[in-house]
């Protein structure tokens, strides 16, 4: 680590029982405090730099050589009443735009729609509420399409020509999945844990049932596709 | 051989005892089978690509010996891997017999060494990972994040659980459901019931059974089928009401149906 | 805004109109990286820099030169797959005692399973069994999973299309490395021939008669079927 150090020979002097004697080089003193400003989770005060620092440390001049460094940069060493703290230059401000998004969980309407278009796409509205044993809100799938989680597929070749919906590149991407077909089977919801430990009533013969075609979510996918 | 065998499993050093006694107490602690070999192969103190894969099956054996001697239960895969060892250990020891199918004991020896060695260097690397600088104990993100708050979305979001854990829920629900089939050609009792006390009223005399059944559940043999069990269960059901009375001139006549409130 | 930029004479071309036509100069560019960087705990991708950053603009480059710039200094620029972030530099870890995190206990099979997955990837849970000679108990994968250390990865073109398992950058932002090529030690494993799937020679000494429990038979036949 040692090595990192780059201000000629004082630099051997940074071990833990020199600095009782021998305070660490400035350039040193002034990585700690930038580590420091960096790390805290709220503006430091010199008195705590001093606490934190090896004895012998001179916090104030560190700062300033820091402030100094940063003069121009991306971010700047501010001073807060008696504390100190790093801050995006001023004119960079419209780059943290979108740092103030807020974040909320998906309602369960919606996960449980997502979940059933993710498993059974492409699926049709009726074949959702089918499944779910209730009614879809139009503002469900609305929000789903917004976000771009969900989008028109094609539509069914059946009477009335229902519209199916299929599963966008973001949904991957934000469940961090290669392709639909990733998510885990029944079997293996089961076996995680997420699913109750019990066969559907006959939907398992006894016997049979680890054949490679045990795949129940994958059948049931089958029944709905074209 | 086979005797110098017994011979050896029987009197085990005293080295070896010793260490199986001190296993069998631990035996908790081992992460099965080739978890305990692992540990029993470091008392070779040998590089675990030199191992002597008959000496450690001896060493297995003796243990497991032990802990029948000790009764102690050793769940199911400690004996199955004691099994296979035994006859990994006839293998290494007898002649090779040019008439036996399958690997060679030095092939089946070589793999188990493999296995073994590949564990002690999984084992060696989540060390290296585990004592490396990690992120919250050696080094540190940014402590306080940047709020420029100006604009203020709202974003919906979930995580993979969470979708696995719906669609998971779903599909119990489902299993609490009667078992839905295709309903298509299955007329139902109730059904039946329904359109049979709508349809009493209007029929005064003996009507045939069969005239109940509904529009377009005649020509299909399936839905015929269960339109008529349907229907009949029906009429006994009003039979049974008080409702109506049944009759049948023989075996295999047509089933008549009266309405009885008329009578009254 | 503008006049805080001092990088001569190209600085006046960055109006919203211009940026159609001209990307801001590389040390600007540079600056933006290094304001976006600093606001975030979390690691920036490089495709979300360049949604943030006006049109035009060179992330990549921008981070390459940031990255010498800070080498040495109290803060690093870290790579870590696809996404980025500025961490503490090690050696400065004992100040930082207030940000210490308590880290959460792993039980050693987590640890060895963690390990498995990283050396290994992508592995399936067979696979993982295979190596550590025990069952993988559900709780195990779910706090991998939950810890976001782990996510899935695509399917096994085998018979069964088992699941595999990858690490995430969260992973690598935790241990601090580049990438899983950087792995401690994992040229000499591969070299030894120790990240192999080598199949028993022959057949199964196991379990002959006993074709009830054919499942894991099944899966292990997989996992030599690569």
């Amino acid at each position: 680590m040692e090595d990192q150090m780059m201000d000629g020979p004082s630099t051997s002097g940074r071990t833990e029982n020199d600095t009782l004697f021998d305070a660490p080089p400035m350039a040193e003193q002034e990585r700690m405090v930038e580590a420091v400003l960096f790390a805290s989770a709220e503006p430091v005060t010199l008195r705590d730099l001093e606490g934190r620092m090896p004895p012998g440390c001179n916090p104030r001049e560190a700062l300033e050589h820091l402030r100094k460094r940063y003069e121009g940069r991306g971010v700047r060493v501010v001073r807060l009443g008696e504390a100190w703290a790093i801050r995006t230059a001023p004119d960079l401000g419209f780059l943290m735009q979108k740092e103030t998004t807020e974040l909320r969980k998906l309602s369960r309407a919606a996960i449980e729609t997502l979940a059933i278009v993710a498993y059974h796409q492409p699926v049709t509205r009726a074949e959702i509420e089918e499944i779910r044993g209730v009614s879809v809100s139009r503002g469900t799938i609305d929000q789903l399409l917004e976000m771009n989680w969900i989008r028109l597929g094609r539509r069914r070749m059946t009477p009335g020509r229902p519209v199916t919906f299929v599963v966008t590149p973001e949904f991957l991407d934000h469940f961090g999945l290669e392709s639909a077909r990733d998510l885990p089977g029944l079997k293996e919801l089961r076996a995680a844990g997420l699913l109750e430990n019990r066969p559907p009533p006959g939907s398992l013969p006894l016997g049979q049932g680890d054949s490679d075609d045990d795949e129940p979510a994958d059948e049931q996918a089958e029944l709905f596709e074209e | 051989m086979a005797e110098q065998t017994l011979f050896s499993e029987k009197d085990p050093s005293v080295e070896e005892r010793l260490a199986a006694e001190a296993l069998i107490v631990d035996v908790d602690g081992f992460e099965g089978p080739l978890d305990l070999l692992l540990t029993l192969s470091r008392t070779q103190k040998v590089d675990l690509r030199r191992i002597s894969v008959l000496e450690l099956a001896k060493q297995y054996l003796t243990f497991v010996n032990r802990a029948k001697e000790l009764r102690i239960e050793l769940a199911a895969d400690y004996l199955v891997m004691a099994a296979w060892l035994a006859f990994l250990k006839s293998r290494l020891l007898l002649p090779p017999d040019p008439e036996e199918e399958g690997p060679s004991g030095e092939e089946l020896a070589a793999h188990l060494a493999f296995q073994l060695e590949r564990l002690q260097a999984m084992r060696d690397a989540a060390a290296k990972l585990m004592a490396r600088d990690r992120l919250g104990r050696d080094f540190f993100a940014r402590g306080e994040e940047e709020n420029v708050a100006r604009i203020k979305t709202v974003t919906y979001t979930a995580n993979l659980l969470d979708l696995m854990q719906a669609y998971a829920r779903i599909r119990t629900k489902e299993d609490f459901r009667p078992f839905v089939m295709d309903r298509d050609s299955v007329f139902t009792m109730e059904e039946a019931l329904d359109r049979m006390r709508h349809l009493l009223g209007f029929t005064g005399d003996w009507t045939d059974l069969i005239s109940y059944l509904p529009d377009g559940w005649h020509s299909d043999p399936v839905k015929r089928r269960s339109a008529t069990a349907a229907t009949f269960a029906a009429s006994l059901q009003l039979v049974k009401e008080g409702k109506a009375e049944l009759r049948q001139s023989e075996t295999f006549a047509p089933i008549q149906l009266r309405s009885l409130d008329e009578d009254e």
